[in-house]
């Protein structure tokens, strides 16, 4: 069973995207949407953080909420992947459980 | 695939909404079938047709209203939580006295039994909220 | 809880049973979200589904002993919680580090739970078909 | 003292109304005036009257009004924000060509400078939320 | 001129009472209110940090949000005053600029 | 922004000059409080008040240029922030800290700010009559 974990949160303001790594099995996928999209960002406080992250978890951001943020995939850390609502979708579809860390 | 969707806020005081509403319509894209949408919380909300958003933005009750249409979307109330927020249609006005209802077109009220259904006979259920 | 139970079939579920997990993540009151997580899950216990509850994060302060709630005037729902097992809701766990690292013990609580270690709830999250989070 | 207060969340889903209802009643008590009540963002969903609450808990909207009446309170809905969400009163429901309104008792519906005055008139302005 | 400060939030969930501690003058006020009073609370994950808080500001509680989340005095901080909602007027009027930190 | 302004009195203050602070802590999008508080801006520039707006913690983000809201269909309000100066709204102001935290530099800001030390926030919110946070 793999599982899916939906992060909607600005990690600068709340600590649901903490729980919801704390909690992530190895090899499960984080997808960030909404003000989530905020811990995919290079060069920020929590960078470090989420690059240890990465090490353990796939890691995807919703792109239509990270352009309209005003940010774009050469901000984000390496590793990190886009994708548009079509692409949430067939995460959904791909993963057989999906939690969403609200 | 089959989905159900549950929006927990309410109309633009957070994205949710939106966020529900563009994952629906990309699965429909995509050829699954969308079981339910289910409001809870102040995602009942999104249900009232009293509503007139500024001109320059999205409207977000009638998007879903036209997406329910166009797809005979199920789009669900939780009765119990509009209640308490002041969502109601024809028959919770008799029911409750009230003297005026604010039920957009394509969505209804029922109870939380239909959200655990939702869950039931969907392959994935998805929540959006705050 | 409300007059909710009149609108509602009989928990009709086609002879299907999932495994239903709640997740609790927020203090109760100063958010609508764990009273209204409650009506669900005694809502979908007429279902008979395999349900557990999971305490986790502010969550576990829906189960502190001892509220009063005369000075707010706000429902005081913690009495609910131990009349879930008249609702067949057995399954009740909390977060061991959720507890230690708010200042609680097991004695705080105002219905016994099975704590759980990081791993432990891993596993049991990977065991669901449905997560409903609040 | 002179007081205004900002509630900027709709009732229930959060604490601040009950918040601000309990500190005006206090304010009140205490014989300060309370020179205006502003609701913006979703707190303007406080001021529908379609509200059916279970009868175990407080019924928010009812209880504004009725300490709006008693000391003749000035409970003001921002216009732009009801707009958006879908609450309105006579006038409103005419100029958009709406077929019900649902403004509560002793709310008044007006624009975002009576925000503005209420910071300037009063000694303290209090804001509660999310 | 003094300010009083109001926070609302869990410090479990959410940054608001660091930012606020962050930029609260000495001598300033601090008011604990719903989820917020979590962070008056001893021995937990936070109470080392709100310790070290208290020497420069004032902390007060709100004892009715306290009360109706089963918690009371005994549970804490050396240095929390409780105040129900006329002390919370009485806060205000002492204080020349209220701040919420919503 | 809307037909707001058909119902607003011409933004009498019968005279008094106070000095308000707005406080923008939020991301913008995720949640209204952003393009909301804009609105009050805009509103209250009328009255002729002492008005200065901050961005601190996540409301730094409400400042970044590029904002492309097409994907989502939501309203792009950012261009407003540069409108702000024809309303003499011209006291901006941001967070240093903020702004580092988030890996952000000044030239990504979508109008210029003064950039601000902790102390001269502490400072700034000290000399207010009206703080207002959203």
């Amino acid at each position: 069973m793999t599982m899916l974990h939906i992060v909607n949160k600005s990690p600068f303001e709340k600590t649901a995207l903490d729980s919801c790594l704390r909690y992530a099995q190895q090899d499960s996928a984080v997808l960030l949407i909404e003000d989530g999209v905020y811990a995919a960002l290079r060069g920020t406080s929590l960078s470090e953080k989420m690059r240890r992250a990465l090490e353990t978890v796939k890691v995807y951001a919703l792109e239509p909420d990270l352009k309209t943020r005003g940010m774009d995939q050469s901000r984000l850390l390496d590793g990190v992947e886009l994708v548009d609502y079509g692409g949430f979708v067939d995460l959904t579809v791909a993963h057989d459980i999906v939690q969403s860390w609200l | 695939m089959k989905f159900s969707v549950l929006v927990n806020e309410g109309p633009y005081q957070h994205e949710a909404s939106d966020s529900a509403y563009h994952f629906t319509k990309a699965a429909l894209e995509k050829g699954h079938e969308i079981f339910r949408v289910f409001f809870y919380h102040d995602g009942v909300n999104n249900g009232t047709r009293l509503a007139t958003p500024p001109q320059d933005d999205r409207n977000i009750t009638q998007r879903w209203s036209a997406l329910a249409e166009q797809h005979n979307l199920d789009l669900v109330v939780c009765v119990a939580a509009a209640q308490r927020r002041g969502i109601i249609d024809a028959d919770e006005m008799k029911r409750h006295g009230k003297d005026a209802n604010n039920i957009a077109p394509g969505f209804r009220i029922s109870g939380l039994g239909q959200l655990i259904e939702a869950g039931i006979q969907a392959d994935r259920l998805i929540t959006f909220g705050d | 809880m409300t007059d909710e139970t009149m609108l509602e079939e009989d928990g009709h579920s086609g002879g299907v049973v999932k495994k239903f997990l709640y997740v609790n993540r927020r203090a109760p009151y100063g958010s609508i979200y764990a009273l209204e997580s409650l009506e669900v899950v005694l809502i979908g216990a007429a279902f008979e589904q395999d349900v557990s509850l999971l305490f986790l994060d502010d969550g576990v302060f829906q189960l502190k002993k001892g509220q009063d709630t005369a000075m707010t005037d706000m429902k005081n729902f913690s009495p609910t919680y131990r009349a879930l097992e008249m609702y067949d809701v057995e399954k009740l766990y909390a977060d061991r580090e959720s507890i230690e690292q708010r200042g609680l013990t097991e004695d705080d609580l105002i219905v016994p739970v099975e704590v759980l270690s990081r791993d432990e709830i891993k596993d049991l999250m990977a065991q669901q078909d449905v997560v409903l989070s609040f």
